[in-house]
């Protein structure tokens, strides 16, 4: 019997034998559009459309709707079902499911949406119970032209690549690793870490951001199931999900990693001193070979070839005399490699927004104008000043601070978002400021945005700590005096809004709270991985809501503030949940994708190659031999731009053939039926 | 009497953004005229003109072309490709005698629900204002002004 | 010979006669063919927005049809005077931004057998002008008379900088051109942070207090910073500082004596031209000081440069500035090729 | 069982100015190019950066929010606009990119319909110059200084006069106003202008 209908299911033997079923939703579509009269009259004004059977349901979505469907496929051996009801976002795989248990192929079955698009955004009944006939009339022209379809099974390769060796990248590539699966993790920069290395404290527990990040670096590093890949790369990816090629580049460290002990006498006698604006935000100094912090991992230096006296002069080679392994290899060249990988997750980051171009805050003219990264060195222990926090002069401890909250944020001049966690650093800085200076410390914010566990509470703390709250943004920043009491003081001029009033409060210190940035290259690297950036440069997830995880290629992930501004717990979460999602793939060991794809009639294609250039993912080959283009449908991911495009009609789009809108069309302007005049 | 000309529209919507905002639009109960049927697609590049000509000449009086904000399309960049037929099928429309404001663009993301339905009103209105098409038989050309005036109007 | 048309404004005509003298004679060896729009009528200052708006509008538009009626040519319309450039450059953009607006000043403008469409016309400032077209190198090339050893404190005041509709300086609050421009002089430019803040305006008409207090700030900054003298673009932010500075001195008990001269009143004087065709003599805070130290002639002493790395650092570092010379002469070559 | 102290409001609202919730809307549509009114979060940017804030019964910030409030008599009475000296601080500032030199203008207008401006000075020192604009095409410094210093700050005169003096002997300012040739022109333009704007 199963076997009989799929063997009917091709429209080309036999005719079609549709079945219809129109939901009420309960009065959600009932209640406006007359479902009993539509059931009725697609029964009867299609009958010659293939309709067999018409029915009307409370709700169909429930297991007796679906019996009732099941029933009527296996009785009266339905090759077709039309389902009027909500959107197929909702229960479209239901319904497949559905078909697919009374043994009809799952893609023979077409939902219309009569609630989302009909009974929830009109009210005249007789106008909406006739767009929904017309809607069925669609779908039923279009079901016609529906044929079998099998999913795509692809294996998964059970290796997993992990882009950026943050704290999200670090928690993504432990826990699977710890599942006992292979994971690469690549890293730009010589060590590991991300911004979280950087950190002092982490709100709101106020935990060393070192305690508690060493250890998870230290167990990345030594991990069997770990391949560890700093100072690297990605150029390129070629394949699909479950067979992503990936091309690394390796550069050059000019050090031989294995030989090397990582003993630091290289650093330590190198002659050459330079600004370290990455690691220690500008404040500190490191050496042209470095590892860029103490627990760095690997513990490995690498050379800065742009600034090394070797390569600028030919000589020098101090650290090369110092080295006793013999780990300096000045002529060492970038590595490329190739690895094969089934899932990969993008923990790329952000950048810190640049406080410069809020030129009337003075950063950049005004010496005694930090941001909040420079901040995070000064009360860092292992900073440039040991902790202490003082002023540019290096040893003047301020009396006076103010903390300038949405810097570059929620702001139409710079980025209309708010970057989340700039409030909470805020009260830190707070905090520790009052703590290690005693100084009198000021907030300047627009609102306070408290959220998440606990951190409402250390709010009320660095309150009852003293700290005085400024309703206000803050307007400028000048070292202009207007009275004596200002004179070599830093004045911040803001409008105390709860006030009413301008005021001017001189500090010693200001410190910016800065946003954050989409990582300046983030629109590259979303075009290498071939997902999508939001008009700001943060990567688009598969759902905002439903599926912050996932994205809109099969196979990538992405975790942490790549996919928009975050804290720490909650970039740990979603690198813990790429993760678990990246596992339940490797589980399966293989997948099956949507059929949806484009495919090319040989014979038909003229070989013009129009469309050779219009798939952003590379799923388009030309065929110089058989001067034929062909489509790998494993690759496409089935926009079905390139059928559109071909001239010759030599590309098909299963599952929006060219067929099967035209006779929707035809359905929708309800051409097929007679006696019912087009009402709208 | 006679009753009121009220013009059928045929809509395209892709898959990720517009469709999700027509969703949206329901599930917000914000309400907009009946007249218009949606056609869904994967992707506004999946637009094959063809489409356009064959709803016109079904007896559409105007159709809609909806996708993601350009820059946010989930195939990265194919709704540049709709813009640019889009372009493509006013002129060929203009050609025919037809007004290339029966065709209209809009950029709808999955959360601008509100914006959908009141893109769909307003095109409604303007295609009601243009009266019935028929295919064909259309004399009123607009003039090459109107024409690059309302070519300016794309939304880019 | 760059071609472009000449809106004076009313005061070049009197307050700001200096200004228009010294324009007149750095044209020639600049190059700057200035056309003035005949008939011209005043741009309603920052008056006529508050009594009625179209009219307004009306009134400035006046202006830009005529001159574009008499462009033969050239789309730039230059502006010394930086209420005037405002007015006019916000009339352009304001008549794009709000078809309405454009449509019933056009019909206003009708009834004068005018009419004007908005973006026709690009509304430039004068020192736009010359620094992003005539460009640094000719002006450097002109200096025969190096301003060596003035101090200036380079003042824009508000509304050249501000808002600033068509993105045409390299910063809203501390733009760079004029002190490049003071630079090529060869005079010493100090820190002057200031350099955008307002003068009050027609605050000397209508609240004295407020107008004095925000010309003290302005002229006590530029002499704590030990100025010779201030440098404007601007004639009210001129007559304020000089007209007024007598009175704020009797109203704070105040001692100031502060110059202030217009920047091509300095230009003419690095190129060797008389001071009187210059206009000098006109200001009420007398430049004699200023004249003196070009009459000395000390020898240019160029400033030990301070070793490229120094052994021991000391403090911490500090990040560059954004906008620095080394990136604006970048822009500026940028737009020379072009 | 603690005892309940009623506190009664000592008066009762005007109902007036809570009703008037199209004030917004109103400066908004007279305001040239795109306001945005609508959107000022109220973060106080115009506030701080405004250098002549001192002198302002309402900062900026608070005048907007009375103006959302529909308090149309405190709004249109407040001297704020009038002491805006047009820098543009604000606006280059403003998170919102609100037009804030603009509708002050506006707000200027409005206050002069209503006649709810406390102090003349700033409303009639621009009636007097634009009257001589109107009249000349031409602003005349001399005529207006002296008329509006007459009016307006008879005891400072005699302390201005030697800058007067120093202007009109230095040839800075003239005695005599000047003219445009097609004033005609002008005067028609403006006439226009001004009846579009009453029918709108």
């Amino acid at each position: 019997m199963t076997e009989k209908v799929i063997a009917n299911a091709s429209p080309l033997d036999s005719q079609e034998r549709i079945g219809v079923y129109v939901c009420h939703c309960g009065t959600n579509i009932a209640g406006v559009v007359d479902v009993v009269q539509v059931a009725e009259w697609a029964a009867k004004q299609l009958k010659h459309r293939g309709v067999v059977i018409a029915r009307e349901y409370k709700f169909m979505c429930s297991s007796l709707g679906q019996e009732l469907i099941e029933k009527d496929i296996k009785e009266l051996g339905l090759n077709r079902v039309i389902v009027a009801a909500c959107s197929p976002h909702l229960h479209e795989k239901t319904f497949r499911t559905a078909c697919a248990n009374a043994g009809l192929n799952p893609f023979l079955c077409e939902m219309v949406s009569i609630r989302e698009q009909v009974s929830w955004v009109h009210t005249d009944k007789a106008a909406a119970t006739a767009k929904a006939k017309a809607v069925i009339s669609g779908g039923v022209e279009r079901v016609r032209h529906h044929v079998p379809l099998e999913p795509i099974v692809v294996p998964i390769n059970p290796a997993t690549m992990v882009v950026g060796g943050g704290i999200a990248g670090i928690q993504s590539a432990l826990e699977i690793a710890d599942a006992g699966f292979h994971v690469y993790l690549v890293e730009r920069e010589p060590s590991i870490g991300g911004h979280m290395a950087q950190f002092d404290k982490t709100f709101p527990t106020l935990d060393c951001a070192a305690c508690i990040l060493t250890p998870k670096m230290v167990s990345v590093g030594s991990h069997p199931n770990i391949t560890l890949l700093t100072w690297s790369e990605v150029e390129k990816v070629d394949g699909y999900v479950g067979n992503f090629t990936v091309t690394v580049r390796k550069k050059a460290r000019k050090i031989d990693e294995e030989l090397c002990t990582g003993c630091g006498i290289c650093q330590e006698k190198c002659p050459r001193k330079i600004i370290d604006d990455v690691y220690e935000a500008g404040l500190g100094y490191r050496k042209a070979v470095y590892t860029p912090f103490p627990q760095a991992v690997p513990n490995r230096p690498v050379i800065d070839v742009p600034n090394c006296t070797y390569y600028e002069k030919g000589t020098c080679k101090a650290c090369e005399i110092f080295c006793a392994p013999k780990a300096i290899r000045f002529d060492q060249q970038d590595e490329i490699l190739t690895l094969e990988v089934g899932n990969i997750i993008l923990a790329t980051g952000y950048d810190l927004f640049d406080a410069r171009r809020v030129t009337n805050y003075g950063y950049g003219r005004l010496p005694n104008v930090f941001t909040s990264l420079e901040i995070e060195r000064l009360t860092n222990a292992a900073g440039p000043t040991n902790g202490n926090i003082v002023l540019r002069d290096g040893k003047t401890a301020p009396k006076s601070v103010g903390i300038v909250h949405c810097v570059g944020s929620r702001d139409r001049n710079f980025n209309n978002y708010c970057s989340v966690i700039c409030c909470m650093q805020s009260l830190k800085f707070a905090h520790l400021v009052h703590e290690r200076t005693g100084a009198t410390v000021y907030n300047f914010y627009i609102d306070m945005r408290t959220a998440f566990k606990d951190y409402d509470e250390f709010y009320q703390r660095v309150m009852e700590e003293g700290t005085l709250f400024v309703r206000g943004k803050v307007a400028e920043v000048t070292n202009v005096p207007r009275y004596e009491t200002e004179k070599g003081k830093l004045i911040i001029q803001v409008e105390d809004t709860l006030v009413g009033k301008q005021r001017r409060i001189p500090v010693d210190m200001v410190i910016l709270s800065t946003g954050l940035e989409p990582r300046k290259d983030s629109k590259e690297i979303a075009k290498t991985f071939g997902i999508s950036c939001s008009v700001n440069g943060w990567f688009i997830e598969k759902h905002p809501k439903l599926d912050p995880i996932a994205t809109m290629t099969e196979g990538i992930f992405i975790a942490g503030c790549a996919q928009g501004p975050k804290d720490i717990p909650s970039s740990v979460a979603q690198g813990a949940a790429a993760a678990a999602r990246v596992l339940g793939r490797i589980e399966q060991k293989q997948m099956a994708l949507e059929p949806v794809r484009a495919s090319v009639i040989e014979e038909k294609c003229s070989g013009c190659r129009i469309c050779n250039g219009l798939c952003p993912f590379n799923a388009i080959t030309f065929h110089e031999d058989r001067m034929v283009t062909e489509i790998n449908p494993a690759l496409c991911q089935g926009c079905g731009t390139c059928v559109a495009a071909c001239p010759a009609g030599a590309i098909t789009g299963t599952g929006f053939s060219n067929d099967q809108i035209m006779a929707q069309i035809e359905g929708l302007m309800m051409l097929n039926v007679d006696q019912e005049p087009v009402a709208a | 009497m006679t009753d009121p000309f009220e013009p059928t529209i045929i809509g395209f919507t892709c898959n990720w953004c517009s469709y999700r905002a027509a969703d949206l639009a329901g599930t917000a109960r914000i309400k907009y005229p009946p007249n218009v049927r949606l056609i869904r697609l994967m992707c506004s590049g999946r637009l094959d003109p063809t489409f356009v000509f064959k709803a016109l000449a079904s007896g559409a009086d105007g159709v809609m072309i909806t996708g993601c904000h350009p820059g946010e399309c989930h195939y990265i960049e194919q709704n540049y490709k709709a813009l640019r037929r889009f372009q493509l099928m006013r002129r060929t429309l203009q050609g025919f005698g037809i007004e290339p404001a029966r065709i209209r663009l809009v950029w709808a993301s999955a959360a601008e629900g509100a914006k959908f339905a009141s893109e769909v009103t307003s095109f409604i209105e303007e295609v009601r204002a243009l009266g019935p098409l028929h295919w064909g038989k259309n004399d009123s050309v607009p003039t090459l002004t109107e024409a690059v005036i309302q070519q300016e109007e794309v939304p880019a | 010979m760059s071609d472009y048309l000449l809106y004076p404004g009313c005061s070049m005509e009197t307050g700001a006669r200096a200004y228009y003298d010294s324009l007149k004679a750095i044209s020639e060896p600049l190059g700057l063919n200035l056309k003035e729009i005949d008939d011209w009528n005043c741009c309603g200052a920052t008056e006529y927005f508050g009594i009625r708006l179209t009219p307004a509008y009306a009134l400035i538009a006046r202006n830009l049809a005529l001159a574009f009626n008499q462009s033969n040519g050239t789309r730039s319309v230059v502006a010394p005077c930086s209420a005037c450039y405002l007015n006019l450059e916000k009339a352009d953009y304001y008549m794009r931004e709000q078809p309405k607006l454009g449509r019933m000043v056009n019909e206003a403008l009708a009834t004068g057998n005018l009419s004007y469409v908005p973006g026709s016309l690009e509304i430039r400032h004068l020192l736009d002008v010359i620094i992003y077209d005539i460009g640094l190198d000719v002006i450097e090339k002109n200096v025969v008379r190096p301003l060596t050893g003035l101090r200036i404190a380079p003042y824009l005041g508000c509304m050249v900088p501000r808002p600033d509709y068509d993105h045409r300086w390299s910063d809203h609050e501390y733009p760079v051109e004029l002190d490049l421009l003071l630079k090529a002089l060869g005079a010493e430019v100090i820190d002057y942070p200031l350099k955008t803040e307002c003068c009050g305006g027609h605050m000397t008409q209508i609240s004295p207090e407020t107008a004095f207090e925000m010309i003290r700030r302005l002229i006590a900054t530029a002499d704590e910073r030990e100025a010779d003298a201030m440098v404007t673009v601007c004639p009210m932010c001129q007559l304020n500082i000089d007209g007024y500075q007598g009175e704020t001195n009797r109203f704070f008990g105040t001692k100031y004596h502060m110059p202030i001269l217009f920047f091509t009143q300095l230009m003419g004087l690095a190129f060797g031209i008389e001071p009187k065709e210059l206009g000098f003599g006109l200001e009420l805070v007398s430049a004699k000081n200023v004249l003196d130290a070009i009459g000395v002639q000390a020898p240019p002493e160029t400033p030990p440069a301070p070793p490229r790395r120094p052994r021991k650092p000391e403090g911490l570092p500090m990040p560059a500035p954004l906008i620095n010379e080394n990136n604006i002469k970048k822009a500026l070559k940028k737009e020379v090729t072009k | 069982m603690t005892d309940v102290v009623l506190v009664s409001s000592s008066r009762a609202p005007d109902p007036n100015q809570i009703e008037d919730l199209t004030l917004l809307e109103e400066v908004a549509s007279r305001t040239a190019g795109v306001s945005r009114l609508e959107m000022c979060i109220q973060c106080g940017t115009c506030g701080g950066s405004c250098p002549s804030a001192a002198d302002m019964d309402h900062t900026p910030r608070r005048l907007f929010a009375m103006l959302r409030a529909g308090m149309r008599e405190e709004a249109l009475k407040s001297n704020t606009p009038w002491i805006c000296v047009s820098c543009y601080h604000c606006v280059v500032r403003c998170p919102q990119n609100v037009h804030i030199a603009d509708v002050m203008y506006t707000l200027k207008g409005m206050a002069m319909e209503a006649h709810l401006y406390q102090d003349s000075t700033a409303p009639d020192f621009s009636q007097t110059f634009v009257g001589m604009v109107e009249e000349y095409g031409r602003s005349f410094e001399l005529g207006l200084a002296s008329q509006h210093y007459l009016k307006h700050f008879p005891l400072r005169l005699p302390s201005m006069l030697p800058m007067g003096m120093g202007m009109l002997s230095k040839k800075r300012m003239n005695l005599t106003p000047k003219r445009i040739k097609n004033i005609k022109q002008l005067k028609a333009i403006l006439k226009r202008a001004t009846e579009l704007e009453d029918v709108e």
